[in-house]
């Protein structure tokens, strides 16, 4: 834990990192043209998230310092993705047990339209849409078309 | 972790500099605690940073999961050069900040000087070009919250979309208050300059120059996320 | 315990004289407003809280009053709504966030762990300029038009109404960073300002409690400042994140708030648990049955306590599977909670217990805070919630732990600690008066509470069913004896400055370092000669020295000390040469 | 024990949530009971009796603490799904439900029924799962029955939805827990069970008929659509300007300065377009109305005009 004087991380360690970091930079660029579907979130915040892990190795001297240092900063870290985690656990989960529904009552309302524009298309009176016949219509299936985005 | 505050340290200390170390606070045993209690409460802090920055991350992800298509969309509209060029300019400028330390610890202040202008300088330049970036979307109409009326060639479609004053919105306060952060950090930076040529660091006490590094850091990594988030998917 | 051998420190006037210490080492109103010590600063603190305290409670006093009857008998509904918004700002982010950690956890903390001082004393003032900052908003806030969203600021309501809500978010923004840096500070002196020998498993457990505490806070703080952030630029720029009409959502902002708010409760109530072990202890005279159970649970509590905020939102609209979830981690809380009291009342058997006003608080504590835990698996569980959601139930059941239980052992710990702050005693016989009428005054007030919940009245309603009246009044009743009991204390505590009798070092027969290492008021260093620590926080059978033989009386210059069984703790600097640094 | 914590229980889920609620608390009381007489029977047993008194430490019982931890896992566990089972009972609403719109707003409650009436009080029928369809115009509410075990939050953009199978006729408070402003105590409505028979004939004659009078329409609408809670008939002070001799005002002071006169078209268009033009010191507070039929408009503007004409006559 304690060290004796102050420990110097290399000159050449932190060009290596620095050279390193700007190939990951090309590399999250050059992938964002590449169309990876539901991937391609992750691939972008895995790259990020490696980029980070270097700056705090070696540009921050977490790998040398204090593993409490570390420790602190890992908690904040593993506290950001439980807020987010179990934020999204709500919002992507809005109308499962059908007490809330989904979409908001402007999206139910611009369908209503959109439904209205296409009956008056085709005259007949035989068709009603009923906000209530949208409840159960899970944000989910939207979600599966957007995902390749 | 039980022995951390043994009394060792001190007295080797102590009998390197017969006098009281100048930079020791009275209520401190030793230089070392003194250093090591700065950083870990520059990582404490550091971790606040990190949470207020989660709740706009949060923010971002539970409007991207409702709007997937919108903010591919919205976030096509964004100048990618400018972007990639803005992480480059900050990651060097994270570079020059451990290049920076790298030097006052084997005392070299000249050096520790350049390095630290050089960061100064690097910031400024994000600066500029975040400057550069929201005036070509204001003059097109794309602003923050209300005032959102975004035309011209590039942006009108924008307009047609339920969700892009969101993605702006979310867009203009993320990296504005990064950008607050680059201010604070170059205001900061700046006196440390200051201060190292008036020869206040030297390899015996450079907590501030250590801190700050790690404070600008933390903007970087703040920004390696952004980039990606809202540039690039 | 014992201490090094070293020089006697300059400052030490001889023993006929008035003692030097951090009381009266510099009296200038100057000195106190720039000191860096954390003992003045906690007194500074206290002071403030003192105010906040006594403006929020009457502002309770007026709300019962005004319940007393079901129509309007006081005043209208929009005071009423203003009043009960400043009320829970006021009590929520102004005192008891604060509350322990600012006044007791600043005096008594490096005192436990034989530090000179907090790890970053300039930092450890500027949090009380943050706090007063804060404090002038909501003055501000009050002064343009007042609040009148509920101390919760639920969107989109809080975006319509009341000129003041902007300067009040900028006030709750601001004084996070209050408590921000009294978290961090307590983090790096417990990690690092330690005196030798002070291994974890010595730490008092009311530095325990900071600790756990002091995560929270710095966790979960700057959540609330980005949330009050994006509230502002919501109302200046109209941004659509959370109000619905601009396209965002407003159930989010209910999990912003909460992902601090519910872990603000945990920033109330672990000091407390840590004050309660203390209180035990001491007036069982008895080591801590399960030290490190207690311990831990405290800081499982601070952990788990991130993962269960959306149980205040089982009927706001959230999805189902979110509330299971949350409902389930509720319940995993809920059992450190269980094993904390069962270890407490087990500390309790074959001591020699003691029954002074402090340990009355104590075991007041143990039987509303019970109550407290048991209400709260009640309205954790998914469906009942449903019914008592919003209603007084809940506001009995939060007043149960914030009241009951933290406030109370705050009572406890200020009666526990007053003699080392002021250096005087309180007088016995109205200390145990005025616990009484809190106990009673109390549970009168909240217990009607939790059965008009139950029975289906909603909460912050200025006028209510007529069915409801006679709880209500019977409510109102209690209040005032509470009000009574509490103004007793704040004048006897005045009298005890003045008038009290002179504090011995150890009044209680403690074993901490506070009482041990320290004269009766401690001096600005703190301790003479830094303390070594060979034994553990509560071991009085090892701690000959500390009662001289009897109940503590007659401890301080004439104990024997014990030889020195280990190397001298490290020398310390002339306390004259660095004073005021 | 239920009869003292608990309002009457009219609804098939109240039972459920009843059993439940007086499971928790019997628990808890006997565990609250035990532990208070352990700490008495210490207080009195261990109290110090010598200054000098000096107990040994007691040895620590692993088994003890092990029970402890046990012990009540088992119970919040059995707690925990006992409530998750009938949270989902709850909340999963029957197909065969009947459909009530209800619709929220500072400070009233509409309902209004698949033929379109709509009333400011809510009657369903009795043994017959009932679903309602909420949302809000302006801020969050809360629709809560005690007497049903049912409570949700009515929100501005989304639609909330409750059910409940009322089991017992009568009349039964409905109160709106999420705070909302000044009158938030006032936003109350009656829930009236009647049998399904009584039900439809009540149904059948509720409708709206053409042929009452505009003015007796507007009037049935200042309750229904909730202008009682801004608006007052006496002049006096509320959220919004009293009706009280309002119409044909000439020197109407608007917010901005101007003045107009408080004729029927500016009546129909604060009606219709709330925020087009606002009375000097008042908040733009006002929800649209815009979905009220033109008659319905008319019958509103016919009862303000009454409001003045009153006055005269008064005079």
């Amino acid at each position: 834990m304690a060290h004796d004087g102050p420990h110097i991380v290399p000159k050449s360690i932190l060009l290596k990192v620095f050279g390193a970091l700007i190939v990951l930079t090309g590399l999250t660029v050059g992938v964002a043209y590449v169309p990876l579907g539901p991937l391609t979130v992750p691939v972008a915040l895995g790259i990020a998230g490696l980029k980070a892990t270097l700056v705090v190795l070696f540009f921050m001297h977490l790998k040398y310092d204090n593993p409490v240092n570390a420790l602190t900063f890992t908690i904040g870290t593993i506290f950001v993705v439980v807020f987010v985690t179990i934020t999204l656990l709500d919002t992507a989960f809005r109308g499962d047990l059908g007490n809330v529904t989904a979409q908001t009552v402007q999206e139910i309302q611009a369908e209503q339209e959109r439904a209205q524009q296409r009956q008056d298309a085709i005259p007949s009176d035989s068709l009603r849409i009923a906000p209530s016949d949208y409840p159960n219509q899970d944000r989910g299936a939207s979600m599966e078309s957007d995902e390749g985005s | 972790m039980a022995t951390e505050t043994a009394p060792a340290p001190t007295e080797r200390e102590e009998a390197e500099h017969d006098h009281h170390p100048e930079h020791l606070q009275h209520h401190f045993v030793s230089s070392k605690q003194q250093f090591d209690s700065a950083k870990l409460g520059m990582w404490v802090f550091l971790i606040t940073e990190v949470l207020l920055f989660s709740g706009m991350f949060v923010a971002y992800a539970v409007f991207r999961q409702w709007n997937p298509d919108v903010f591919a969309a919205a976030s096509g509209t964004l100048d990618q050069a400018m972007g990639a060029a803005n992480t480059v300019v900050l990651l060097t400028s994270s570079l020059t900040v451990a290049l920076a330390i790298h030097a006052i610890k084997q005392d070299r202040v000249q050096r520790c000087i350049y390095y630290l202008l050089g960061t100064l300088g690097l910031a400024g330049g994000f600066m500029v070009v975040k400057y550069f970036e929201y005036m070509a979307k204001f003059e097109h109409g794309v602003f923050p919250g209300a005032a959102f009326d975004p035309h011209g060639a590039h942006y009108e479609h924008l307009a047609e979309m339920t969700a892009a004053p969101q993605f702006f919105s979310i867009y203009f306060v993320m990296t504005g208050i990064h950008g607050v952060h680059v201010i604070i950090g170059m205001i900061v930076i700046g006196v440390l300059a200051l201060m190292a040529w008036r020869g206040s660091f030297s390899s015996e006490w450079y907590t501030p120059v250590e801190l700050t590094g790690l404070y600008w850091h933390l903007v970087d990594i703040v920004w390696i996320f952004l980039f990606p988030l809202l540039y690039l998917i | 315990m014992s201490t090094t051998t070293q020089d006697a420190p300059v400052e030490q006037a001889g023993p006929d004289e008035e003692e030097t210490n951090y009381l009266n080492h510099e009296t200038s109103i100057w000195s106190w407003l720039t000191t860096k010590d954390h003992k003045r600063i906690g007194v500074l603190y206290c002071i403030s809280l003192a105010v906040v305290f006594l403006v929020a409670g009457v502002l309770a006093l007026l709300m019962r009053a005004e319940l007393s009857g079901s129509g309007q008998t006081l005043m209208g509904n929009d005071t009423y709504n203003q009043v009960f918004t400043m009320h829970g700002i006021l009590m929520v982010f102004l005192f008891l966030v604060p509350s322990i950690p600012a006044i007791l956890g600043n005096f008594v903390l490096p005192l436990q762990i034989g530090a000179k001082d907090v790890a970053f004393p300039r930092l450890n003032l500027a949090s009380w300029y943050v706090y007063l900052a804060g404090a002038a908003f909501t003055i501000t806030a009050l002064l343009t038009g007042g609040v009148d969203t509920g101390w919760t600021f639920y969107t989109p309501y809080s975006a319509s109404t009341g000129g003041g809500v902007l300067w009040m978010t900028s006030a709750i923004f601001v004084a996070g960073f209050a408590n921000i840096f009294t978290g961090l500070n307590f983090i790096v002196t417990i990690h690092k300002m330690r005196a030798p020998g002070m291994t974890w498993n010595r730490l008092p457990l009311f530095v325990w409690g900071m600790y756990a505490t002091s995560i929270v806070q710095v966790l979960a703080t700057p959540v609330i400042g980005i949330t009050m952030v994006l509230l502002i630029l919501e109302q200046t720029l109209q941004i659509g994140i959370f109000d619905p009409a601009l396209g965002g959502d407003p159930v989010l902002f209910q999990h912003f708030f909460w992902f601090y708010s519910h872990p603000a409760v945990y920033i109330m109530i672990l000091p407390a648990f840590g004050i309660l072990s203390e209180l035990i202890a001491t007036f069982s005279r008895s080591r801590i049955f399960g030290y490190r159970a207690i311990a831990l649970s405290s800081v499982a509590i601070a952990m788990l306590g991130f993962l269960v905020w959306g149980h205040h939102m089982f009927v706001s609209g959230q999805s189902a599977i979110s509330s299971i979830v949350f409902s389930l981690i509720t319940y995993l809380i809920g059992i450190p909670s269980g094993i904390k009291v069962f270890n407490w009342v087990a500390t309790l058997y074959k001591g020699s217990i003691w029954l002074q006003t402090p340990m009355l608080y104590a075991l007041g504590f143990l039987f509303m805070f019970t109550i407290g835990g048991f209400t709260g698996i009640m309205v954790g569980v998914l469906s009942v919630d449903v019914h008592l959601h919003d209603t007084y139930y809940v506001v009995g059941h939060f007043h149960y732990v914030m009241m009951g239980g933290s406030v109370v052992a705050l009572l406890g710990g200020m009666h526990y600690w007053w003699p080392k702050i002021t250096g005087r005693m309180y007088n016995e016989t109205l200390g145990k008066i005025a616990a009484g009428l809190v106990f009673v005054g109390f549970n009168l007030t909240f217990f009607p509470q939790l059965v008009l919940g139950a029975r289906g009245m909603p909460r912050r309603y200025a006028n209510y069913a007529e069915r409801f009246a006679g709880l209500h009044q019977l409510s109102t009743v209690g209040s005032q004896i509470l009000g009574l009991g509490l103004f007793l204390i704040l004048g006897y505590a005045l009298w005890s400055l003045a008038y009290g009798e002179k504090a011995p070092a150890n009044p209680w027969g403690a074993t901490t370092l506070e009482w041990t290492n320290t004269t009766a008021v401690p001096i600005h260093h703190n301790f003479e000669r830094i303390p070594l620590v060979t034994r553990g926080p509560y071991d009085f059978h090892l701690a000959d020295e500390v009662f001289g033989g009897g109940d503590g009386e007659a401890l301080s210059d004439d104990v024997p000390q014990i030889p020195d069984p280990a190397p001298s703790a490290p020398s310390e600097t002339d306390p004259t040469e660095s004073a005021g640094v | 024990m239920g009869d003292f914590w608990l309002p009457e229980a009219a609804s098939t889920m109240a039972p459920k949530i009843d059993s439940l609620f007086t499971f928790v608390n019997v628990v808890s009381g006997v565990l609250l009971v035990g532990v208070v007489t352990a700490m008495l029977w210490f207080m009195y047993r261990y109290r110090r009796q010598d200054p000098a008194e000096r107990p040994s430490p007691v040895k620590e019982s692993k088994l003890l603490e092990i029970s402890w931890i046990v012990i009540p896992t088992i119970l919040v566990l059995l707690v925990f799904n006992w409530g998750f089972k009938s949270f989902v009972a709850q909340k999963t609403i029957p197909d065969n439900a009947y459909e009530i719109q209800v619709q929220a707003r500072s400070w009233g409650w509409s309902f209004e029924y698949p033929n379109g009436v709509t009333t400011d009080t809510l009657y369903v029928p009795a043994d017959e799962p009932v679903k309602t369809t909420m949302s809000s115009q302006d801020v969050i509410h809360s629709f809560y029955v005690p007497a049903f075990r049912v409570k949700q939050d009515v929100l501005p953009n989304r639609y909330t939805s409750v059910w409940f199978e009322a089991t017992k006729e009568g009349a039964y408070d409905l109160f709106c827990t999420e705070y909302c402003g000044r009158n938030h105590s006032e936003m109350d409505a009656e829930v009236k069970v009647v049998s399904r028979a009584r039900f439809d004939e009540w149904l059948e004659s509720a409708g709206t008929p053409d042929d009452i009078p505009l003015p007796k329409l507007g009037e049935k609408l200042y309750t229904q659509q909730g202008c009682q809670g801004c608006h007052s008939l006496d002049g006096s002070e509320m959220v919004g300007p009293s009706w009280k001799g309002l119409y044909g005002k000439t020197e109407h002071k608007m917010a901005d300065g101007s003045t107009v006169t408080a004729d029927a078209n500016y009546l129909r268009e604060s009606i219709l377009q709330s925020g087009a033009k606002v009375v000097d010191g008042y908040q733009n507070v006002m929800p649209s109305y815009a979905s009220l039929s033109e008659r319905e408009v008319s019958g509103l503007v016919e009862f303000i005009k009454e409001q003045s004409d009153k006055e005269l006559s008064e005079e």
